[in-house]
């Protein structure tokens, strides 16, 4: 019965978790019960993707109604492991939550965080499992309205500020979303994703069709944080509660990148990709953020918001791949959103031990520190050189594939854009391990609040490094992840390019 | 033809509605021309067969919408809203262009009320002609809305949950949380009334 | 309005009146317009009306913001019991056909059920929320110092 | 050209409110006002929608004796959706106003953006 309902379980154990979770006495009880859960789900993911590695589609029929009429959920490697990403972090981010919340949220709010906790993790699962473009749109919004309110219980007064901005572009991309869904609707008549693409092919060239797509596009752009539609993304990440910023920056993006790829290659399709200007926007848009974000990133003077800059450039790779249409840069997008989750997820949990214990994320405050946190500076630099794209991480594997795509299809700017932003990546993250090793701590600054200039506890670090360790691990044996990748874009519909 | 006049009639009026509201900068009659504004639509709505969106649409945008704005409006006490001085003109250039595409767009699209168009004749007819024997619901929408479609009115279920439990997170907090910032801006936060 | 005696004397009877409309919006849903949704923005529209005039402390009293909070995720429960039940007697989530001997029945029992599920949610979330607003006194500006 | 007009007044009429909307949101800087604006823009939205699932001489898609052209049923349950949605990001934005309010102690954003750059 299990294996039946399994990308089904995938969404409603959380889903009914969170109310549970609700009617919890505060206290410790309520993230065990998110604890159990994502562990559960990870575990169900896992399962899903060995179901559909090798080319397999699940597939399910919410309420017995075959689709189009009914819902349907339809999972492929694309999906699978995305899914599998989303749980994966969420469970590792929980037992890192169990301190850092506890010294960020007030007592009598932790059942409640909790279950906004769980339902922003269900819609980002219920994202990556529909077969229904209404659906998702549904699932997007139950991952937002958690969102907007995890940010706001940042203790800086400014996370009211960027949870407010948020909210704001986040409803106008949702909105733009609902418009595209309804211009494609009144020209084919469904939501289903599979019978859209269907639908759409002999009617590529209308009007509606396109203002549709661009409609679509933009919106999840907002979410996505494409640039230039990225500004509500740095301040969400600085001032966001650090577990929250761990979870967000590792699995949200990531999730509209998945979007972004199923509705351009998966409701469109590449024939339509190469009848519009898509590709080269794509391409133009990924270069241009590519090195403004990384410039942006080396100027700032805060770590978790020069972090957040890195991770718009980061975005921007992955569109990048998208941009070039082809087998090679899908295989990249991919790769990254795996692999960027990894890097991500590792860096603000490393950053956000810092500030546990120091309450600052400054780089002026954390001078030296790496002496006295030896555990979470070489986790930063591990984590830092796979960012970079360091050969032996997991971040070296999707450069690859992106600079394969790139000299594939000759296009040297692109390509020079690659290596410029790494290189702008070596220099913010040399500035990071600089301010930590070699500056000396200035006593006089470091003033009031918790000051424990020492090694953070164990139930910080484990989890940091079991992401670290996955950078490592991902950099080495790829034949996984590459087989699931090589299946998902085989099923984006993708072909070899050819001049 | 009566049904076309009325539809234009409050469209005219949702034009009016909708500009006086970027104009006016009283907040308390922004919010109530926005009542105004959802109640026309409602009426809109019953002008185009859609009973149940203009019940839902009166109840909500008319009704909750509007009282927590005004609710909002009396704690923040707040009247009138500070006209900014400078005009930037990104934000019109930004929607002439969206509008202009949005037009763009409608050229290929089915006539207004065509039976024949594709929406029309895909997945909806059988909705309309089985679900009498499939759900048994005279009321279409109730039977798309509960079965074909429930797992959608799940996931509303789940976000109107999220909106009350996020709601109370956000309010249900009664310490003062910003100590860095308190003296930056100290009187306006709660803690400090809260001591005095 | 707590000293307003009309806007007291309608309240009082116009309570009964609103919550019947809601319970017949509740179950007539499936022949006319209407369904849960609606019934809960009613109801709670009742208890709003009534809190404003004879104060939020009388009605927090009849129904306190705990006992809405375990309702609001009850019904999300009832919702998802629903279509957990229809799992375990072997069907997909939500198909209702297995829910009773015959499948048209089975599907009325179902849309009774979720209704019920969205129903209760909306009218106590609606109610949540509006507590948690009315009841967030600010200081006026200035008047910290 | 007159039957292009008939055909497509209603969608042209939706679009400028859409876009009333959205320029309320998007060039207000009174944190109320711009969730009106936002409810403006999701509103004409909702128009758009019921606008596609409207039949000409059909009737309110509730079986009855008599009447065999129904208004497509579909659009209205994406739409009954999406106002749930609509009013649940409302309260939430709305709540997110209160607090600004309580941090900050005005709801403009200019003002607001003033006070975080003298930190």
């Amino acid at each position: 019965m299990i294996e039946q309902n399994l990308s089904l379980l995938l969404v409603v154990v959380p889903l009914l978790a969170a109310p549970i979770a609700a009617m919890l006495p505060n206290g410790r009880l309520p993230w065990l019960l998110a604890l159990a859960v994502s562990w559960l789900c990870f575990i169900l993911a896992a399962w899903q993707l060995m179901v559909v590695i090798d080319g397999d589609v699940i597939q399910y029929s919410l309420g017995g109604w075959a689709p189009p009429w009914g819902i349907e959920y339809r999972i492929d490697a694309l999906n699978a492991i995305v899914a599998l990403l989303v749980a994966a972090i969420a469970a590792v981010t929980l037992p890192y939550a169990l301190l850092s919340i506890e010294q960020e949220i007030n007592k009598e709010q932790l059942s409640l965080f909790y279950s906004v906790f769980l339902l922003c993790f269900v819609g980002l699962l219920g994202i990556t499992q529909t077969g229904d473009i209404f659906n998702l749109f549904v699932f997007l919004e139950i991952s937002s309205l958690s969102a907007y309110a995890l940010i706001a219980m940042g203790r800086d007064r400014r996370a009211l500020t960027a949870a407010f901005q948020y909210m704001i572009m986040g409803t106008i991309g949702a909105t733009f979303f609902l418009i595209g869904v309804g211009l494609t609707y009144v020209e084919t008549g469904t939501l289903n994703m599979l019978d859209l693409n269907q639908r759409l092919q002999p009617i590529l060239e209308h009007r509606t069709v396109h203002t549709g797509f661009a409609f679509m596009v933009v919106g999840i752009a907002l979410k996505l944080a494409l640039f230039p539609l990225h500004l509500w993304l740095p301040n969400v990440y600085t001032y966001a509660p650090t577990a929250i910023s761990v979870f967000l920056a590792a699995t949200a993006t990531k999730v509209a990148v998945y979007v972004m790829l199923r509705v351009v290659f998966g409701v469109f399709s590449n024939d339509f990709v190469s009848i519009t200007p898509a590709d080269d926007l794509f391409l133009l848009l990924g270069v241009i953020g590519v090195i403004l974000a990384s410039a942006a990133a080396i100027s700032q003077h805060d770590v978790k918001r020069m972090l957040a800059y890195s991770s718009v450039a980061q975005i921007s790779y992955m569109v990048l791949g998208m941009g070039f249409a082809s087998v090679y840069g899908l295989t990249a997008s991919i790769v990254h959103i795996f692999n960027h989750a990894l890097m991500k997820g590792a860096l603000f949990m490393a950053v956000g031990i810092i500030v546990y214990r120091i309450g600052s994320s400054r780089f002026k405050d954390m001078a030296g520190l790496g002496r006295q946190m030896p555990w979470t500076f070489a986790a930063i630099f591990i984590a830092g050189l796979s960012l970079i794209g360091v050969p032996g991480t997991a971040g070296f594997i999707s450069k690859w594939y992106l600079m394969l795509a790139a000299i594939e299809q000759q296009a040297w700017p692109v390509a020079l854009a690659i290596l410029i932003g790494s290189l702008l990546a070596v220099i913010y993250m040399w500035k990071l391990i600089e301010t930590l090793f070699f500056e000396k701590a200035e006593q006089h600054e470091i003033g009031q609040g918790v000051q424990q200039r020492s090694e953070a506890p164990l139930s910080l670090l484990l989890p940091l490094w079991l992401l670290v360790l996955a950078n490592i691990y991902f950099g080495i044996e790829t034949q996984v992840l590459l087989k699931a990748t090589a299946t998902a874009v085989d099923l984006l519909g993708v072909a070899d390019y050819h001049e | 033809m009566i049904d076309t006049l009325i539809d234009i009639t409050l469209m005219i009026f949702l034009a009016v509605t909708a500009f006086a509201i970027i104009r006016i900068r009283s907040l308390f009659v922004a919010i109530m021309l926005f009542s105004i504004f959802s109640l026309h639509s409602a009426g809109l709505f019953v002008v185009m067969d859609a009973a149940d969106v203009a019940f839902t649409e009166a109840a909500v945008g008319a009704g909750i919408s509007t009282v927590l704005m005004l609710v909002t409006m009396a704690l923040t006490r707040t009247e009138k809203e500070k006209w900014s001085t400078h005009h930037a003109p990104l934000p019109l250039i930004v929607v002439l262009i969206t509008g202009a595409v949005l037009v763009y767009g409608t050229y290929d699209i089915p006539a207004f009320g065509d039976p024949g168009s594709p929406a029309q004749v895909h997945v909806a007819p059988r909705y309309l002609e089985q679900s009498m024997g499939e759900v048994g619901v005279p009321n279409i929408v109730t039977a798309v809305l509960a079965s074909y479609r429930g797992y959608d009115t799940f996931g509303e279920v789940t976000v109107i949950f999220t909106a009350g439990v996020g709601v109370l997170l956000l309010l249900s907090g009664r310490n003062n949380r910003y100590k860095r910032d308190r003296d930056a801006s100290s009187g306006h936060l709660r803690g400090n009334s809260d001591e005095t | 309005m707590k000293h307003n005696l009309i806007l007291r004397l309608i309240a009082k009877y116009l309570f009964p009146i609103i919550a019947l409309f809601a319970f017949y919006v509740q179950f007539h849903g499936d022949y006319g317009p209407g369904g849960g949704f609606q019934a809960g923005v009613i109801l709670s529209v009742g208890f709003i009306f009534y809190a404003m005039v004879f104060g939020l402390k009388t009605v927090e009293q009849a129904v306190p913001m705990s006992l809405l909070r375990v309702l609001a995720s009850m019904g999300v429960l009832i919702y998802g019991g629903t279509g957990v039940a229809s799992m375990l007697m072997g069907g997909n989530f939500l198909d209702y056909d297995l829910l009773s001997q015959d499948p048209v029945s089975g599907q009325h029992l179902g849309i009774l059920l979720v209704e019920a599920g969205v129903g209760i949610t909306v009218s106590s979330v609606t109610l949540m929320i509006f507590y948690a607003f009315a009841g967030r006194d600010m200081p006026a500006d200035g008047e910290g110092q | 050209m007159i039957d292009v007009i008939i055909g497509h007044y209603n969608y042209w009429i939706v679009i400028v409110l859409m876009m009333a909307g959205f320029y309320t949101v998007i060039s207000r800087g009174n944190l109320i006002k711009k969730i009106v604006g936002l409810n403006i823009f999701q509103t004409s939205v909702f128009l758009l929608y019921i606008s596609i699932g409207y039949v000409s001489d059909g009737t309110a898609p509730i079986i009855a004796e008599g009447f065999t052209r129904y208004s497509n049923p579909l659009p209205h349950v994406l739409i009954l959706t999406a106002i749930v949605v609509g009013v649940a990001t409302t309260a939430l934005g709305l709540a997110l106003v209160i607090r600004i309010k309580e941090a900050y102690g005005t709801i403009e954003e200019d003002d607001i953006h003033n006070q975080d750059e003298s930190l």
